[in-house]
């Protein structure tokens, strides 16, 4: 009797193992915030996935927006004028959510006092939004309104087609007006908060761990399976994958301990796909020698990309000479290839036979052993290609993005992951002047090209983007892309559905479920 | 008392010392190590200086040679108040005024040769240009002065460690000697000695100044030392001097109680003397002088105490002539 | 013997008190605790008994107000006071000898008299026979009633104290005790002085180490320790002086 | 009588030759056997560290890519590879029958590079080499990396050492000796270094040198520097404080010796021993605080690496390749246990007290 | 005594301010500020996020306004933890850290101390040699290799222990065991190094020769006799050694995932979250003054000889 009582219950416990949908995520880090206006880090959106939904939501398998708070929406023939019509969903509180929510979200996000870091997503394509961000503009004259409780009306800059993708980023969520304006700074903790996706905030202990379960009133809670799902703060890749090797955590979300590649490719359970991102080396444009083409695209055909990826970084990466990555309706534009006889001639006629007299240039990186590796690599390369030396030096990460900034630099590594699924993303970087062009690559022909793309639309806006990259590359060289960085993953697909590999690494939860 | 033969005058002279509790405190309390000693010290003799420990006659000596700036009094050598003498002339004045210690363990630097050791005071004298010397002078002087003190020269090159201790003495005593100084002051020299090895060294303490006309002030605690080495004997009690006389005067007649009980105390190595002398033993210990006391110091424990020693302190007097005493015993109270 | 019966000897039967008090007495511990676990150690008493007993023999050693004192840490007495804890702490069990380290070497001298005048007292009530190490002869005079000199590790002359002073054999004991300053006589001009060093005691020849501070040495004397030599009044002395007084033994 | 005193001292009191303190010591240390093999080993380090530029088969930047991973061995590296080539083939082609296709390319790519290594093996020079403490994952030699981590590692500690030694003495004895509001302020100061965060301290470092190109290594030196001389500091003044009344002192003063002369003269050289004590006990503080500070990105540039950044590496990989952390682990270790023994018997042989002591 | 105390305490005081004021210089001396990263934000969402933080005021305002603050114990905002006050997010970590050092430096200390007295006891022989030799490793290896081994040993291979985590984990205070040794290795090579060699000079004192003269067993004199003044050295060592082993558990607290106060300062330092480090700094030096305060008065209860009057 006992014996079969202890049978009984041993399968029982087998049974509820098997059949509990409790996730557990290594999420690679603390999240700074849960506040989907404030949010600009990885970590930080995976619980924007999870407690919020926009407009619409991330296709799990192409990144592209799905229906979610929007039921539909009809953009105008101009393209400047979006319309949204919401559906019937609540938020956790009960409440239901209406198009005054969105009003208030985005003009939240906008908010100078708010201190939105990702306002300018929105500034860059709704009207008014811009000048309100700035302190120039007021509220009334940001371009977005609620028709009624259900309509969600939004004013564009320019026909942007990748717009209604956009919504499904956390700095155009709705937010429930009445908890902020009630908690104020205190309203993302657990007992506070409102949310409106599939699972709400259960626990939240700093530096350890967030725990969130199913939300009942989420409007499609009948199709979320996971019950609770918990998320662990450990930074520690290597203690992470081991984690990951005991069957402690069932996805390590946020990067795989590349020590371990060897191991890891070799795995089941590993996934990696093409991301929307390349690494590449900054050439200061202004400063000798990279003042002068012929010593960029040297360099350039003197880097074998392809041994670098296949023998050194072997996590799957796709070597490249483009920046923006292929899409639908766009072909980048190549740079210089891997040609060590050009490299040597190039050099030479630049004025540097076989490396004589070539000043010793000094490469900077920032502290990590991937980062190390591929400078070593590239040190090595230049030397065995061009006979030319340089110096590595790495830093702190703070303190590279200041030199990068201030152009007091040579060569530096950098990389860049789009924000959204377009080359506009990649290729505006480059502009004179821009925030972020490190390299500080000038061309007015480039900067016209990218001006006139902004307003333009369909073909012949991506045969724009495509001319200004050739400028970029194959006439300037202005920058030696390395290669697309791939999402790497470890989870075993064939015991969760609903995990897709895809470009832009966003997978919400929702949708994951034990097969 | 402008004695030409006077070498060394030391006039009111007190060394107190605060008591520091904290960082941020003042001191309040003091340790009244000397507090208003008078002495001379005349060309050619010995001054023995004893009194038990912690009396102060240590700190006397310090404070004479300046390691310690004294808290008042003058100290005048050769006539020059070295309380008040500059840097240039302390120095100078220290030629005439070198120091012998106790330990001849610790007063010698155990990373030092014994040729370094003697050498040293004229090497600084070189330095500070009050002395020509050549290496070679500096090392024959070393070598002459090893000699003199009975230690071969061929140690010039040992360390101390590999030394007796009454060889260390010796160089203790030849390092004072090396810049031909008038008065030597000498705190326990031979204190820490074996017998046998006391005895040698209180030979050439004798020897020396027979032969270069030195003066000492000779501070010990054991009676029959200060009573070979000594013309005349000063000896001091908490701070001050009790009683001041020829040696000969002072064994033969003590007039202070304390003296008296200091004689009768000391063993002597006689079994005969020994089983049929009568000890005067004084009660207690010999009190800390962290407390200014209105009468006489020795109240506490003197056999012969009267109602005006505890309120009236006695003043350092002639009994007898050239004998001075601070009892009352022997002067009525001012 | 056993280590466990050595430590059985040591405290009872045998009791030592060292040279200086400053440091035989151990700083982080009351002297009640001191004393207590000493007198258990070797009397079935508890510890109320070995307290009243402690207390007792501070009495005794004339400690002013014992009661009190007893619960004070060491740094708390004066010199002479913690030589009194010592001197009472190694009576405390009785025993039959105490070996006393120059208990008085570092003490001043109205001290010393006064510890000196203590052992002899509590000694001649206990019934305690006294080895006194010491190099002071004033000391030896006063106290003992036989001596023994040592040199470079052996015995060269025993005796009883007022034939050793008498009558001196060894040249050794005689240097010593001429070259003592005398308070109680006038010095002559020079003080007679043993010469030299004492020798170092590791590796020495098997001759008479004084021999190279000796007036008297002979040939003989660097070749063979000498014999010891007994003299009719129960003196002994190793020198070869007394050669002949050895063969008659 | 004098020569009388001289006939019975030389009968008795041992040499008559002069013996230095240095040679005394000396002395002395040669009858510590561990200190005197410490010695040995130490002096080998050093040697081998000194000398490495002067063999050029000491490559520790030239990568053989094909050679990545190589376990240690004193085989020639081309059969190694083909080896490891087929293992991992092997262990592929497993996982291929058993449906992951997404190894197929890596499978094939692995097939066609064992055709080029056995090809190549007897024509190609490169696969002759031999690795005996195995390669780096960029297919450097470890040997290399090690002796040339070596060369910074010990430089470090060096420099650590050295203003220890010259700075926190300085400090610490002149704190110790003056007194005064002169040492409230010395070791508040101390106190303040010691409360500060060390990072915060490294990385202010880092943007007063963070100029491109500068030689990261001096900032390097300058960040071990900072902190090193902070405990010796307090300890030296705590010695001298201890000394400065004693009587040796008392007599170089009343000659009229100067501050100075006592301070470097007489205090100094009586503190050696807990200075010799205290360095060998912190040299693996500087040793790993080097790696630390290449963490934060200052330390040694690349390819060039610290004893400290290959352990911190080797650490990351060693359940797939050990060797990557047990060879410059291992090395170091030996290292500072000798060092550590070395200082031990320094001491004592330096402090003529301890000839009596056990 | 007391009055010894709360001058000793104020005395503090000055220190902690002058540690507070150069900080919150230095850090923003540092190249890049609390917003810069990969992508920069546009120029206008910097001026927001300045404007916000105060940070666009003078830097002398700014320090005003900040010790205003802490002394009315704010330690403000985190620039990095959007959701998070300092207070918060140190109030919440720092109990970790301590329950984690605690347990490691009593584990140092007993086990350290011990070994010491083995040593000291058996000096020259050959426990002596195999405990210093595995004391010098202790010092020499780094936390980051001892860490992973025991993981991958413990958990990995014999499933002993958990891998990592925290105790409101299932696995509750096992997950303390392998960061607790860890942690506590280099503290207990230290510390027997320390009491080996303090206690050896006791060993050689003559209050002890006493007391063995007395009689004493062996062991009455080693535990009586020899270990009050012999373990003095090691608990002034204890004041410095547990503030570093709360602060310095950076490797630790990464390696066993453990919620810790080291994992937020290294981050906040690299991410120029003044507030926050400024906060670390507070707690940090607090905590070092604090200890050698509490050890300064141990001490004076451990040996008689010190009196505070």
């Amino acid at each position: 009797m006992r014996k079969s009582l202890f049978v009984l219950v041993a399968f029982l416990a087998i049974a509820g193992s098997a059949f509990s949908q409790d996730f557990v995520v290594s999420n690679g880090g603390e999240p700074s915030t849960l506040d989907p206006a404030l949010m600009q880090d990885t970590v930080s959106n995976t619980f924007y996935l999870a407690l919020f939904e926009g407009l619409v939501q991330y296709d799990p398998r192409t990144s592209k927006g799905i229906p979610a708070m929007a039921q539909s929406w009809e953009t105008s023939a101009d393209g400047l004028t979006v319309t949204f019509h919401l559906r019937d969903a609540k938020w956790s509180d009960g409440t239901p959510v209406t198009a005054q929510d969105f009003v208030y979200g985005w003009l939240r996000t906008l908010k100078p006092e708010t201190a939105s870091a990702y306002a300018y997503m929105i500034g860059m394509v709704v009207k008014g939004a811009d000048a309100y961000n700035a302190g120039k503009g007021k509220a009334e004259d940001v371009g977005i309104k609620a028709v009624d409780s259900k309509t969600f009306q939004v004013q564009l800059l320019g026909p942007a087609p990748y717009f209604v993708d956009m919504t499904a980023h956390s700095a155009f969520a709705p937010a429930p007006k009445w908890a902020i304006e009630k908690y104020g700074d205190q309203w993302t903790k657990p007992s506070n908060i409102v949310v409106n996706g599939a699972y709400i905030l259960k626990e939240w202990k700093a530096q350890d761990y967030i725990l969130v379960t199913k939300n009942d009133k989420y409007w499609d809670a009948k199709n979320v399976k996971l019950r609770t799902i918990k998320y662990l703060a450990s930074d520690n890749l290597s203690t992470n994958y081991k984690m990951f090797k005991a069957g402690a955590v069932d996805w390590m979300a946020n990067g795989i301990d590349l020590n371990m590649i060897d191991e890891i490719l070799l795995r089941k359970d590993y996934q990696s796909s093409a991301q929307f991102a390349t690494y590449y080396l900054n050439l200061n444009n202004q400063r000798a020698p990279f003042n002068d083409v012929r010593v960029r695209r040297a360099f350039a055909a003197a880097i074998d990309k392809k041994t670098l990826v296949e023998k050194v970084l072997k996590g799957g990466q796709i070597p490249t000479d483009e920046f923006s990555p292929p899409m639908a309706g766009y072909t980048p534009q190549l740079g210089q290839g891997y040609d060590p006889a050009t490299a040597k001639k190039l050099l030479a006629e630049a004025g540097y036979p076989d490396g004589k007299g070539f000043p010793t240039l000094t490469y900077v990186y920032n502290t990590s052993t991937g980062h190390k590796v591929i400078a070593e690599y590239v040190q090595q390369q230049l030397k065995t290609n061009l006979n030319v030396d340089i110096v590595l030096q790495n830093m702190e990460f703070k303190t590279l993005i200041e030199l990068r900034n201030k152009h007091d630099f040579t060569i530096a590594r950098d990389g860049w992951v789009g924000d959204y699924l377009d080359p506009n993303t990649m290729l505006e970087l480059f502009i004179t002047d821009s925030g972020n062009n490190s390299g500080d690559h000038r061309n007015p022909a480039f900067d016209k090209l990218m001006e006139d793309a902004r307003m333009a639309k369909g073909d012949a806006r991506m045969k724009m983007l495509e001319q200004a990259e050739k400028i970029l590359l194959k006439d300037d060289q202005a920058i030696i892309p390395l290669y697309h960085y791939v999402n790497q993953d470890m989870i075993d697909t064939s015991k969760w559905g609903g995990w897709f590999a895809n470009p832009i690494g966003y997978h919400p939860p929702k949708f994951i479920y034990k097969k | 008392m402008s004695d030409r033969n006077m070498l060394l005058d030391v006039r009111g002279l007190k060394m107190h010392f605060p008591i520091r509790t904290g960082l941020f405190s003042r001191a309040r309390n003091f340790i009244y190590a000397v507090d208003g000693v008078d002495f001379q010290v005349r060309k050619g003799e010995t001054l023995g200086l004893v009194g038990e420990s912690g009396c102060g006659k240590s700190t006397a000596a310090r404070a004479i040679a300046q390691l310690y700036k004294p808290t008042a009094g003058e100290v005048y050598l050769n006539g020059m108040d070295l309380t008040k003498a500059g840097k240039q002339e302390l120095l100078a004045a220290r030629k005439n005024m070198q120091m012998v210690f106790q330990d001849p363990y610790a007063s010698l630097n155990p990373r030092m040769t014994a040729g370094d050791i003697i050498a040293e005071p004229i090497r600084i004298f070189k330095k500070n240009g009050l002395l020509v010397a050549s290496k070679e002078e500096i090392t024959d002087r070393v070598e002459q002065l090893m000699e003199k003190v009975g230690l071969s020269r061929f140690f010039r090159n040992r360390y101390p460690h590999e030394f007796s201790g009454g060889q260390r003495q010796r160089i203790g005593i030849a390092r004072a000697l090396a810049l031909n100084p008038e008065l030597i002051l000498c705190d326990e020299p031979v204190s820490a000695l074996d017998v046998s090895i006391q005895s040698q060294i209180l030979n050439l303490f004798k020897d020396l100044q027979d032969e270069f006309g030195l003066t000492y002030l000779f501070i010990a605690h054991d009676l029959s030392v200060i009573k070979y080495i000594s013309t005349r004997v000063a000896v001091m009690y908490l701070g001050l001097i009790v009683e001041v006389a020829d040696a000969g005067d002072l064994y033969k007649k003590p007039l202070h109680p304390y003296t008296e009980a200091l004689l009768s105390a000391a063993p002597i190595p006689d079994p005969k003397i020994e089983a049929v002398r009568h000890r005067i033993i004084l009660t207690g210990d010999v009190p800390s002088p962290d407390k200014q006391r209105p009468g006489c110091n020795f109240y506490d424990r003197c056999p012969k105490r009267m109602d005006v020693c505890k309120k009236v302190r006695p003043k350092l007097k002639e009994a007898d002539p050239g004998h001075q005493v601070s009892c009352f015993l022997y002067h009525k109270p001012e | 013997m056993s280590s466990n019966e050595i430590r059985e000897i040591r405290g009872n039967k045998i009791s030592m008190i060292f040279q200086d008090p400053m440091t035989s007495l151990n700083p982080f511990l009351r002297i009640s605790t001191q004393m207590v676990e000493t007198i258990q150690l070797h009397q079935k008493i508890d510890k109320k008994a070995a307290k009243a007993k402690a207390i007792e023999m501070l009495k005794l050693a004339g400690i002013p107000a014992p009661e009190k004192r007893i619960d004070q840490y060491p740094h708390q007495f004066s010199g002479g006071m913690r030589q009194r804890v010592m001197i009472a702490m190694g009576l405390s069990c009785n025993p039959e000898i105490l070996i006393a380290d120059e208990p008085t070497s570092a003490l001043d001298v109205t001290i010393q008299a006064q510890i000196l005048e203590l052992m002899q007292e509590l000694t001649r009530k206990l019934g305690t026979a006294v080895i006194l190490i010491t190099h002071s002869l004033g000391v030896v005079a006063g106290m003992c009633d036989t001596i023994c000199v040592m040199y470079a590790g052996r015995i060269v002359e025993r005796g009883r104290t007022e034939e050793i002073f008498e009558s001196p054999r060894h040249p050794y004991t005689q240097g010593l005790i001429r070259s003592v300053p005398r308070l109680d006589q006038e010095t002559k001009e020079r003080l007679y002085s043993i010469p030299g060093q004492p020798p170092n005691v590791i590796d020495l020849p098997d001759c008479c180490p004084f021999y190279p501070r000796c007036e008297k040495a002979m040939d003989i004397c660097r070749e063979k320790y000498p014999p010891v030599a007994s003299f009719e009044n129960n003196q002994s002395a190793s020198c070869w002086l007394y050669a002949k007084e050895a063969q008659n033994v | 009588m004098s020569r009388k005193i001289e006939k019975a001292v030389n009968e008795f009191n041992q040499q008559m030759k002069p013996v230095s303190l240095w040679a005394d010591a000396w002395k002395r240390l040669r009858r510590n056997k561990m200190a005197l093999i410490s010695l040995w080993v130490v002096g080998f380090y050093a040697l081998v560290a000194v000398t490495a530029p002067l063999f050029s088969f000491l490559d520790y930047r030239t990568q053989v890519i094909e050679h990545a991973n190589l376990p240690p061995s004193l085989r020639p590296a081309g059969e190694l590879v083909i080896e490891k080539l087929e293992a991992r083939h092997a262990l592929i082609k497993e996982r291929v029958d058993e449906g992951m296709d997404s190894l197929k390319p890596e499978m094939e790519r692995i097939e066609a590079d064992i055709q080029k290594a056995k090809d190549e093996l007897d024509t190609n020079p490169v696969n002759k080499k031999v690795y005996i403490f195995g390669t780096d994952s960029l297919g450097r030699d470890m040997l290399s990396k090690t002796i040339y981590g070596a060369r910074i590692s010990m430089m470090v500690g060096l420099v650590g050492t050295l203003t220890a030694v010259f700075v926190g003495i300085l400090i610490g004895a002149i704190s110790g000796y003056i007194g005064g509001w002169l040492d409230n302020l010395l070791m508040r100061f101390v106190d303040i270094m010691y409360g500060l965060p060390y990072m915060l301290i490294v990385i202010i470092l880092m943007a007063m040198f963070r100029k491109e190109g500068q030689s990261s290594i001096v900032i390097l030196f300058v960040g071990i520097a900072l902190v090193s001389w902070l405990t010796i500091a307090r300890v030296v003044r705590g010695q001298i404080i201890s000394l400065k009344n004693s009587e040796f002192v008392e007599a170089a003063r009343s000659m009229g010796a100067s501050t100075g002369r006592i301070i470097f003269r007489h205090l100094l050289p009586n503190t050696i021993g807990v200075i010799i004590v205290f360095t060998s006990l912190s040299l693996p503080s500087f040793i790993m605080n080097e790696s630390f500070l290449s963490f934060l990105g200052i330390g040694v540039s690349a390819p060039l690496s610290s004893w400290g950044s290959l352990v911190s590496e080797g650490a990351n990989t060693m359940e797939l390749y050990p060797w990557q952390l047990l060879a410059p682990a291992i090395e170091m270790t030996v290292f500072l246990f000798f060092m550590n023994f070395l200082g031990d018997g320094l001491r004592d042989a330096l402090d003529p007290q301890s000839k009596n002591r056990t | 005594m007391s009055r010894y105390i709360i001058r000793r305490f104020l005395s503090l005081i000055p220190t902690i301010f002058i540690i507070i004021t150069l900080s919150f210089f230095l850090i923003r001396f540092a190249p890049g500020g609390p917003f810069s990263s990969e992508k920069n934000v546009p120029e206008q969402v910097l001026q927001n996020l300045m404007r916000k933080y105060h940070m666009d005021e003078p830097m002398w305002r700014q320090y005003l306004r900040y010790m205003g603050d802490v002394l009315r114990g704010d330690l403000g905002p985190s620039f990095r933890y959007r959701d998070n006050t300092v207070n918060e997010l140190i109030g919440q970590s720092l109990p970790n850290s301590m329950l984690l050092g605690t347990i490691a430096l009593l584990l140092a200390s007993l086990v350290g101390i011990g070994v010491g007295i083995i040593s000291a006891l058996k000096q020259n022989h050959w426990q002596d040699y195999t405990v210093m030799s595995i004391a010098v490793v202790g010092i020499s290896v780094p936390l980051f290799v001892i860490g992973p081994v025991l993981q991958l040993v413990f958990a990995m291979k014999l499933h002993w222990l958990p891998l990592s985590g925290w105790i409101n984990s299932r696995d509750g205070f096992r997950t303390l065991i392998m960061p607790a040794l860890t942690l506590s290795f280099p503290y207990f090579a230290y510390i027997a190094r320390l009491s080996r060699a303090s206690l050896l000079e006791i060993l050689r004192s003559d209050y002890v020769r006493t007391a063995r003269a007395k009689g004493l067993a062996e062991p009455t004199v080693i535990w009586k006799h020899v270990l009050k003044g012999g373990l003095l050295p090691v608990v002034s060592y204890l004041g410095p050694a547990f503030s570093g082993i709360i602060t310095g558990s950076i490797v630790i607290e990464s390696v066993f995932a453990i919620p810790g106060v080291g994992r937020i300062f290294v981050q906040s330092a690299l991410n120029r979250d003044y507030t926050l480090i400024m906060g670390e700094v507070i707690v940090y030096s607090m905590i070092l003054v604090l200890m050698n305060f509490v050890v300064d008065i141990v001490y004076g209860f451990l040996d008689p000889r010190i009196s505070y009057n």
